[in-house]
């Protein structure tokens, strides 16, 4: 536990030293969605229907990109393998990873999506469902990227790699979310969605830093 | 007119320069806001179609127009620090960006407030908004990078390129919005057909511009003393100054 | 303290080494030499556990983790040399004190880059900051790869008087060098490659 | 000019011995645009809107995030400062890098994208149109986002300091580039945007390249 | 062949070398000592033009480019022995035939790794398929950050040897070296730090 603390730590004190990256996801995540209005049209009705899956994959992709980087710098720099030996299981320092990378993109993202729903003319209604979603969804996002994550530690492939194996795991997300939002902006009840978010971060809390912990060691022995 | 543009260039002297000039900077800008806010909030008839809210023209367009002038400013100070390796022109870049990355910002805000009564709506994708917004990443880019990069020397040069690179972009960028927008024209709203402004309506505008002008002067300035002291911190004039100002 | 029986390994289609066997116990040296190229890295990290392609077995009769120092600093550019240090000692032990810490540091020549950030050093300072995890640790088994290598002439004897006192209280040393070392105590060579 | 070639042989060998950075940033791109019918909702008439926006975005990333490598290895061993003592000006290496990786990103790019156009029910003409554009718009993209590339590497900060930096100068090719599509789509001559992209694309050809250079060096000196 | 003058460096505020003068002519040796963090290697990147924060003025009469190698190994882990040698070597001369490429990878001792990937050498070797551009290249002017690290015994003789021919035609050699280097010629030493 004192390691896991000593983990948070450490990575929340990395963020804060460069502390571009903690806002890169953040702004990536802006200038995305600020495209969608200039690719497609600018006219309220229809941004506000794209609204919900447009923010939701800006989202996905700011996790997932910025994720690439949960292990690569220990990797390469060595201390890694080093983490391997450590007196508590991987695992521990695994979930501290993740949890901070949580901390530093996801949350930031869901504060911040508020505005930028109503700047696609989303509804109060919608924004605050899109709030909730976020929420719920980034850790799930974290989680389940850091499996990537471990797997791709190593291969120098760029952040591309890692979205083409965990995309394709984070379409429940996606579908669920975007159906909450829009059963929000609807003023539909969504409690029923945001148990399924729920049910889905709990499986994931249980087996994703597993998964990524035999990923690490994968990736080291070769 | 050359050494003096050197002589200028050397932080110590530019210091001295600018402790004679602010006092004078800072009088003319604190006279020019405030006799400009007083007119434009008081005494300017209100807009004969938005009323009292067109009011907050008087701090939005100033902040935009500062917006799009203090990126040039900053982009030539690169540009003199590419050609000349001129200390100060990384100082003054360095400087520049926060201060016109929050002009621009205000222009959001303030456009924002001012568009909820007028149209309706927080934000809508108009032309000029947009190019802002686009002008407001460019800002953030610069920082970005400056930030990002721990030597000094070669962040400083890294920021010059990019601002140049965003300068050169800048006009394309905003021919291509505006030409987006009247693409997409019956779609949405446009600032474009304003009615021309009466007299007592533009006169505070431009005591306002003028001021925000010099508030911007004054704050670069004092921005650019300050990181002058961080890094000549051990130059003997700095210890002087300090131990001076100490006593 | 380290039993290792039958152990051979290959690496695409080369054979590295066959059918090795050997024991290092307490306060005792094991050198292992070879060429560039012999498979001195790849036995290092199958002791320690990070590869695993091998035929043999490998056992520590140990209860605490080796510490292992391979080619990689191992040290994080965006931390000073403290929290580098701080944070690797951290791995093993929770025990250890700033005033430690900083013993260390001075110990391995950084007296006054403390707070410097690692990627702001020298190829050289970078490994001591790794280095000084040895006066640290109170493992007792060491399984160092080429820790000479980068370091200046005081560094070095500063490094071998430290795996002397090392093996004194009873620590155990497995290491590779290009360069001759000098300690007090008879050292055993393993030499792989033809 | 032999350096030249030199350079794209190496690169394209190197594309090709890890293949799959070859295929990845096209996967992306596909998954991508495939996670809006999802997000957004499957109907044609609202896809075939939106379809060339969300397919040059997806574009635009797709070059942006597979661009990030483009010096990053090079750098990481050493072989970049080798390259600025070349025999030849580092502008010749530096476009010799931009062309191999517009032939392996952006070309496989423009030959997928009419498929993905149908599947989101833009007829024919329009997926000719955005096959075109994105022919012309790619190497736009690929030599901007070189410009970023040069200034960020060697700064580890995962792929999205670049995005943050060089998608802003993306946006009046994107809203040529659709605008271009749509007029396709409604069967609107679109030679004037085509003569627009490959001015940029002549401007972009020009001071590019130097730029990047540059920004090498700078990197470099650190 | 070099000429610097006055040429003096500070990184973040530590003076690392001030008004430094020397010259080094056709086949002579230069040896820059120093401790971990002296500044060997920033003074080597700033004579390559490698680093620009530094006062004073260096100008070589040379045509041709000097040959650089630093910490870096600066080879493609994806990339052949082979073909990374033939892209170093191409980068400076045009005229380098297999037949030489191969010769030199032998000379470095390489036979038999000619074609694989340098990802799946070890750390020696990877420096040594870099080394092998000393025997191609005829540019007369060598600077060479720890040329010797990470090399084994027979491999640094070898290199000695290939020095010596080099300061025999008339080259000039920079260096900086944590071990002991024998050549024929006498060593030209400049020491850095306190
Ligand atoms: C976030 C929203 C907005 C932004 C980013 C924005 C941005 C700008 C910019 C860039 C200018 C150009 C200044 C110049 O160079 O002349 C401008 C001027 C102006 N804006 Fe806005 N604007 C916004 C909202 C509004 C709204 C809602 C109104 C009121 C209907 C408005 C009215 C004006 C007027 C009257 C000018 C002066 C026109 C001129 O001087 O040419 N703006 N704004
Ligand atoms: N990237 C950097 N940024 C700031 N300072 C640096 C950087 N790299 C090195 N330094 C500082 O410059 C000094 C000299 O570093 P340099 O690498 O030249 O030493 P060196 O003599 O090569 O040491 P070594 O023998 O370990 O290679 C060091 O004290 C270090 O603190
Ligand atoms: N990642 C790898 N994949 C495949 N083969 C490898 C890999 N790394 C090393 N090898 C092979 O294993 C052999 C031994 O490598 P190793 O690194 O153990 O040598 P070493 O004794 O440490 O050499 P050095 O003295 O240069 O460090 C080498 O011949 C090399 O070809
Ligand atoms: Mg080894
Ligand atoms: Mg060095």
């Amino acid at each position: 536990m004192r390691l896991f603390l000593a983990v948070l730590r450490r990575e929340l004190l990395i963020a804060y030293r460069n502390s571009a990256d903690l806002l890169n996801p953040l702004i990536f995540f802006v200038i995305v969605i600020s495209l969608f209005p200039l690719g497609v049209s600018p006219s309220g009705p229809i941004l506000s229907q794209i609204a919900p899956g447009v923010i939701w994959v800006a989202a996905l992709l700011a996790t997932l990109l910025s994720m690439d980087s949960l292990f690569r710098s220990d990797y390469d720099d060595g201390s890694l393998e080093l983490m391997t030996f450590s007196r508590e299981p991987l695992v521990l320092l695994v979930l501290g990873k993740i949890v901070s990378h949580w901390l530093v993109t996801g949350v930031p993202l869901a504060v911040l999506s508020p505005v930028l729903a109503l700047m696609l003319f989303l509804n109060f209604e919608g924004a605050w469902a899109l709030f909730l979603s976020l929420l719920l969804g980034t850790p799930i996002l974290s989680l389940l990227g850091a499996i990537g994550a471990s797997l791709t530690v190593g291969l120098r492939k760029g952040g591309l790699l890692i979205a083409v194996l965990i995309l394709p795991l984070y379409v429940p997300v996606l579908i669920l979310a975007t159906a909450m939002v829009q059963a929000g902006a609807q003023a539909v009840d969504y409690t029923g969605h945001m148990l399924w978010l729920g049910a889905i971060l709990a499986a994931s809390m249980g087996f994703a830093p597993i998964a990524a912990s035999a990923g690490v060691r994968i990736s080291l022995s070769r | 007119m050359w050494n003096w543009f050197h002589r200028l260039g050397a932080p110590k002297s530019f210091y001295e320069l600018s402790s004679k000039l602010l006092p004078w900077l800072s009088l003319l800008a604190t006279v020019f806001l405030a006799s400009g806010a007083v007119w434009g909030l008081v005494f300017a008839p209100p807009d004969y179609q938005q009323g009292d809210s067109a009011r907050i023209m008087y701090v939005h367009v100033p902040a935009s127009i500062l917006a799009q002038s203090s990126y040039l400013m900053m982009a030539t100070a690169g540009l003199v620090f590419l050609v000349w390796r001129i200390k100060l022109a990384d100082i003054a870049l360095q400087c520049a960006a926060p201060i016109g990355a929050s002009f621009t910002f205000l222009a959001l805000v303030t456009g924002a407030i001012w568009g909820k009564p007028t149209w309706g709506t927080w934000w809508v994708w108009d032309a000029r908004l947009t190019s802002t917004l686009l002008l407001f990443f460019l800002f953030v880019g610069v920082i970005a990078l400056r930030s990002a990069m721990d030597n000094r020397d070669s962040a400083g040069r890294a920021a010059a390129v990019l601002a140049l690179v965003g300068v050169v972009n800048l006009p394309i960028i905003k021919y291509s919005v505006d030409w987006w927008f009247t693409l997409h024209q019956s779609s949405s709203f446009s600032l474009t057909e304003k009615p021309a402004m009466p007299s007592e309506m533009w006169l505070p505008l431009l005591t306002m511009v003028l001021g925000f002008y010099l508030f911007f002067f004054v704050a670069w300035m004092l921005r650019i003393r300050v990181e002058i002291l961080n890094r000549e911190i051990r130059t003997q004039w700095v210890r002087d100054k300090l131990t001076g100002a100490r006593v | 303290m380290l039993n290792v029986n039958h152990l051979s390994c290959e690496r695409d289609y080369r054979l590295l080494f066959e059918d090795l066997s050997f024991t290092v116990n307490e306060g005792e040296v094991l050198l292992v030499e070879g060429g560039n190229g012999a498979g001195k890295t790849t036995l290092l990290r199958i002791l320690c556990g990070l590869y695993s392609e091998y035929q043999g077995d490998v056992d520590w009769q140990l209860s605490e983790t080796p510490v292992y120092l391979g080619h990689k600093p191992g040290v994080k550019d965006l931390l000073s040399a403290r929290e580098n240090l701080t944070w690797l000692t951290g791995l093993y032990q929770s025990d250890i004190t700033p005033a430690q810490i900083t013993a260390a540091l001075w110990q391995v020549g950084l007296k006054g880059f403390e707070e410097v950030l690692c990627g702001a050093m020298s190829e050289g300072q970078r490994k001591r900051v790794n280095l000084a995890r040895l006066y640290l640790l109170d493992s007792l088994a060491w399984v160092l790869d080429e820790p000479l290598s980068a370091i200046d002439v005081e560094g070095v004897a500063n490094l071998e008087s430290c795996m002397d006192a090392h093996l004194a209280r009873g620590g155990a040393l497995i290491l590779t060098s290009h360069l001759p070392l000098s300690l007090s105590k008879p050292i055993k060579k393993l030499r792989l490659g033809n």
